[in-house]
């Protein structure tokens, strides 16, 4: 076989493996669909309904396949999917506004317009780059970090209410479960930087570790303020409890300690102290290559993702939102206000992303054990305050 | 209170600048204009013409051979050497030498531009010269002499809008 | 021996006063030579420090710009220029005093004067790397630009030819 | 506390080509000890086989930033021993040129602090605006960054007449920008945290050091050798020397911010001052008489001078060169001294040391 030298040979090799691929599966498929039964009779659904896809829907519908079914909300709607094409397009709106801030012009060249399809192009080239796992690396555990660290990621969007019907496991403790959920990922990337056994990745890995230890408990009693005031745990009721008032107007210093606190957990620039390139050579994300690196930044920004999604639930009203649509779409407009107001609050992370330098680790402790720890303490009366007297009423909480 | 302030300032200041133009242009379809047609010297004044240093032009019929300029760049980079032209019979050049500039050495200080006494040796604001190896970038005498061709359509410079500078 | 150079002779009247009043203080060591803005203090090796800390102290002249060496092969001599200058006395501000010694090439051996000027500790370094000349006194008197494994003679000293020369 | 050696090495996102060995405890930083020498070239050596002319492209290179100042003091040694004044005309657009290449190396300068900070923004745009002022400088010079535009004997070619309008409005649009600058940079409250009160230099350890440059007047003495000894023409042009006595890195910052405010109103003066006339005298041969000059000149990091030693010959015997950021990189042992080692690229960066000029 020649040496791919220019672009298009590579592109050619590529048509052709796929071609061939295409043509093997559909040999080897229709070769079993003589043999398996249920197999030959979706054939037979396929052949017949090739004129109307409603056929092929209700066949789904039987099978457990369909679209209310839990398969394709887990896959394809509030899940997986639909939080892996926000994370890809937040990373090319992020390298795109940022250029704009920056005077420079950002993505260009993949896919026609304003290099929309970077993403996609970031993806094909590192799943063709080889993975590399040093010598001295506990090579397992150094692996199955960018899987963990993902599949918490996805596990977010499980409990997160995009809209009335659309929400994959309505538990009465969904902000437990987050809760829960967040605390997995200090010990991810301890393992990460430990795995990887070299002295940046693990100066990284501790400080990761600070950071994120330090500001769960803010976090919590911010969210404490919310739980108290509509006395469930469970998001789609407290979304309920904000239709006539949302709770950032009620506790706009709960709001600011959880939007702070959650820019710090997910590492965003004002406090990417686990991987400072400049001091410790992108922290514990050092020995990562190809897909393992990809993998992780998948998972960041699901994360980022999942958690502006949580702080809309709790302090924007989650899906309530004035009717745009005409009347007969309620949930596409609930939908609709639910992403908008998530793009919102990830947009105002990315301006805080441009605008400002690291922080250094013994003041982000300072300030996180003495100033959002009172912070979060005097929302958390205020609030009291509000449900004790008759201010609740007014509120209509 | 004065830190809130002092990062919502900034925050402004930041944004502000995401309505203004962008100062990068896209280089191969949009090219840089410069005006002039490059770095001159007058040797009865001793003081060069204004002008863009670029690859150089070397106009046959004035060069006399006499290697000044190889001697100049010898002590900086050593990019030029004599060569023979056996089919240019130039009255003034008996021995038909002329320079030779490599331009993988050349740091177009233009110093041979100030050693050429008889006004042989100029620069042009060409300075699109890449290539794929170092051979090609050697320029034999013909090739200096041909002046270098217009630079195509989309030429952008610098202009200032009230806030912002732009490529335009 | 004052010699004044033959220009701006109106405009030297501070740098002639310092000129005397180093005369005076040690006539015989020293040789000066004065220009605008410039004074050169030519000094006999063994009376080196007190000159050294007379400038520092009473002239004020706090801190060294440069030391530089020069190899005079010839005559068989290096010369340790010590160029000094002052922030402390705003009136002395321009005036820089070159300090020089003379010492013979082939046991090159010279004072340290870190102690009275901190400043020359990395040039004194690179004098010696580059020269080969001792500054007995210097805490830590190593290589500072040259690589490591430089066998050859001391770079600087005009009987080293450069590769291709 | 066990002590942590930490080799911060040539080829380190956060020091240039120039290695510190740290020495940690914990995460505060006992001893540094700098080792430059990675990028030396011998310039010094160089000087001593080319001519007087050829010289001048290669001196420039090791301060490439601030190409203007690193020839400045060659030509005026060269002219000292040669006894000759160069026409009006040409010392004010050598002003001109030395403040234009002052306001690029200080944007370089706030561009590198940005980024070391983790602040992109603060990288891109005193790097977008930096082309403003070397459009400008291509110009007059026809070069973008290494001019080789100042000779002995005054300036290689004339100014073109449209420099005067094209440098008003570069001044006006700057000047709206460093207010940007200050904004989103200078009075961010993240970054004033992080440098305030850090790398700390005092007054008299800045003296005995013999420190230069920003570093110097951040430290509370105001030293500038355009106003000490002054060359050229500065002694008729009016201008402050920014001074103030925090001694920490973001003072130094905010000098280089007020210094670029000085060059402006520096270059606008010249342009409405200058006089016609020649711009080079007409030195058929560059003869230098055998003897010795001292020259020093404010470059853009410091009091950058050349010590030129001539026998008479067409090459000079014996060239001496010393920068800016040889003379601060003693300082580095001292400011780095119980700085966090979070805090070690900002407080290396902030005496503004260029590691291919110290090691020339």
């Amino acid at each position: 076989m020649s040496k791919i030298q220019t672009f298009s040979s590579f592109v050619k090799r590529l048509i052709i493996i796929i071609v061939g691929l295409l043509i093997t599966l559909t040999l080897l498929f229709s070769l079993l669909a003589y043999f398996v039964p249920s197999v030959k009779e979706l054939q037979d659904i396929l052949l017949s309904s090739f004129g109307n896809p409603s056929l092929m829907l209700n066949y789904l519908d039987q099978k457990g396949l369909g679209l209310n079914s839990l398969f394709f909300k887990v896959v394809v709607f509030p899940g997986f999917t639909w939080a892996a094409l926000i994370a890809a397009e937040i990373i090319w709106f992020e390298r795109k506004f940022l250029a704009k801030m920056q005077m420079r012009v950002g993505p260009l060249y993949a896919g026609k317009i304003a290099g929309l399809l970077q993403p996609i192009a970031d993806v094909i080239k590192l799943v063709f780059k080889e993975i590399i796992a040093p010598s001295s690396s506990d090579k397992w555990f150094f692996l199955s970090i960018p899987i963990i660290i993902t599949s918490i990621a996805a596990a977010l969007l499980a409990v997160l209410p995009v809209s009335e019907g659309w929400i994959i496991m309505r538990s009465d403790v969904s902000v437990l479960i987050i809760f829960a959920l967040v605390g997995f990922v200090p010990i991810a990337v301890l393992l990460g930087g430990w795995a990887s056994n070299s002295k940046y990745p693990f100066i990284g890995a501790l400080r990761g570790l600070h950071q994120m230890i330090a500001f769960e408990i803010p976090m919590l009693i911010s969210t404490l303020g919310v739980v108290l005031l509509t006395g469930t745990l469970d998001l789609v009721n407290i979304v309920y409890a904000q239709s006539n008032i949302w709770f950032i107007l009620l506790m706009p210093i709960g709001a600011f300690v959880f939007f702070t606190c959650m820019i710090i957990e997910l590492e965003r620039i004002p406090f990417d102290l686990p991987e400072a390139e400049s001091e410790i050579a992108s922290g514990y994300l050092t020995e990562y290559t190809s897909m393992a690196f990809g993998n992780l930044q998948l998972g960041v920004y699901i994360r980022f993702y999942a958690m502006a999604g949580v702080f809309t639930t709790m302090f924007l009203g989650g899906w309530y939102g004035p009717q745009i649509l005409p009347n007969g779409f309620e949930i596409a407009n609930q939908v609709i206000w639910f992403t908008i107001k998530t793009l919102l609050v990830m947009i105002l992370a990315i301006v805080l992303r441009g605008v400002n330098p690291r922080v250094r680790i013994d003041l982000l402790l300072r300030m996180g054990w003495s100033s959002l720890l009172i912070l979060s303490f005097v929302n958390l009366f205020l609030v009291i305050l509000i449900l004790q007297t008759e201010l609740s009423q007014i509120f209509g909480v | 209170m004065v830190f809130i302030i002092k990062l919502l300032s900034s925050i402004i200041s930041g944004m502000n600048q995401v309505f203004k133009r962008r100062m990068t242009f896209r280089y191969p379809d949009q090219r840089l204009f410069i005006e002039g047609d490059g770095y001159k010297y007058d040797p009865k004044t001793g003081i060069g013409i204004n002008g863009y240093r670029g690859r150089h032009i070397l106009y046959l019929e004035k060069c006399t051979g006499c290697s000044l300029c190889v001697m100049m760049c010898q002590g900086i980079s050593q990019a030029i050497e004599m060569k023979n032209l056996p089919n240019k019979q130039i009255t003034v050049n008996k021995k038909s030498m002329f320079p030779q500039i490599d331009y993988s050495k050349c740091v177009y200080c233009g110093f041979c531009v100030d050693a050429c006494p008889f006004e042989a040796l100029f620069e042009t604001n060409e300075y699109e010269l890449v290539s794929y190896d170092r051979e090609s970038l050697l320029f034999t005498p013909e090739q200096l002499a041909i002046p270098p061709k217009k630079r195509p359509e989309p030429t952008v410079n610098l202009k200032y809008g009230d806030s912002d500078v732009y490529h335009g | 021996m004052v010699e004044t150079s033959n220009t701006e002779s109106t405009l030297i009247e501070r740098e002639q006063k310092l000129a005397a009043d180093l005369k005076s203080r040690f006539g015989d060591v020293l040789e000066i030579t004065i220009k605008s803005k410039r004074i050169k203090i030519k000094v006999k090796s063994e009376r080196l420090l007190d000159i050294a800390n007379y400038i520092n102290n009473e002239l004020g002249f706090d801190h060294s710009t440069s030391v530089s060496g020069v190899d005079y092969p010839n005559s068989k001599e290096f010369e340790v220029v010590y160029h000094l200058s002052t922030y402390g006395r705003e009136d002395f501000r321009d005036i820089v005093i070159a300090f020089s010694t003379r010492i013979s090439r082939d046991e090159p051996k010279t004072l340290s004067l870190i102690n009275i000027w901190p400043s020359v500790e990395y040039s004194e370094r690179e004098t010696f790397e580059m020269f080969g000349i001792i500054f007995e006194g210097h805490p830590k008197l190593e290589k500072l630009l040259l690589p490591e494994d430089w066998n050859d003679i001391p770079p600087l000293r005009k009987d080293f030819k450069p590769p291709g020369r | 506390m066990s002590k942590l050696s930490l080799s911060v090495g040539p080829q380190h996102p956060g020091s240039g080509h120039m290695r510190i060995i740290l020495t940690l405890s914990g995460d505060y930083i006992i001893e540094a000890i700098p080792d430059p020498g990675y990028v030396h070239r011998g310039e010094e050596k160089l000087a001593e086989y080319r001519n007087y002319i050829q010289n001048i492209p290669h001196l420039e290179r090791p301060v490439v930033l601030d190409a203007t100042g690193a020839i400045f003091p060659y030509v005026l040694a060269v002219e000292d021993l040669m006894n000759i004044i160069v026409p009006e005309r040409a010392q004010f657009i050598r002003v001109i040129m030395a403040e234009l290449n002052r306001i690029i190396s200080h944007l370089y300068y706030m561009a590198i602090y940005g980024i070391f900070m983790g602040h992109s923004t603060m990288f891109m745009w005193p790097v977008g605006d930096r082309e403003v002022f070397i459009d400008l400088a291509n110009t007059i010079a026809g070069q973008r960054v290494t001019y080789a535009f100042l000779v002995p004997g005054g300036v290689r070619n004339d100014m073109p007449e449209k420099v005067k309008e094209q440098a008003d409005k570069a001044c006006n649009y700057f000047e709206k920008r460093l207010i940007e600058y200050e904004h989103i940079f200078m009075n961010n409250p993240l970054f004033e945290k992080r440098t305030k009160g850090v790398g700390i230099l005092p007054k008299q350890d800045a003296i005995r050091l013999g420190v230069v440059g920003p570093t110097l007047r951040a430290s509370g003495i105001k030293s500038d050798v355009r106003k000490d000894d002054t060359y050229s023409i500065y002694n008729q042009l009016d201008f402050e020397i920014p001074v103030s006595n925090a001694c920490d890195s973001w003072s130094r910052a905010w000098i280089h911010m007020e210094e670029m405010r000085q060059s402006m109103s520096i270059i606008k003066q010249c342009l409405k001052r200058i006089p016609t006339g020649p711009v080079k005298l007409n030195l058929k041969q560059i003869k230098v008489p055998p003897g010795e000059s001292y020259s020093r000149v404010e470059a853009a990091r410091g009091s950058l001078s050349y010590y030129l030693i001539s026998d008479g010959g067409k090459v000079p015997y014996r060239v001496r060169i010393m920068t800016p950021s040889f003379r601060n990189l003693i300082t580095i042992p001292y400011i780095m001294k119980g700085v966090m080692l979070a805090d070690m690229p900002p407080t290396y960066w902030g005496i503004d040391y260029w590691p291919v000029e110290a090691d020339r």
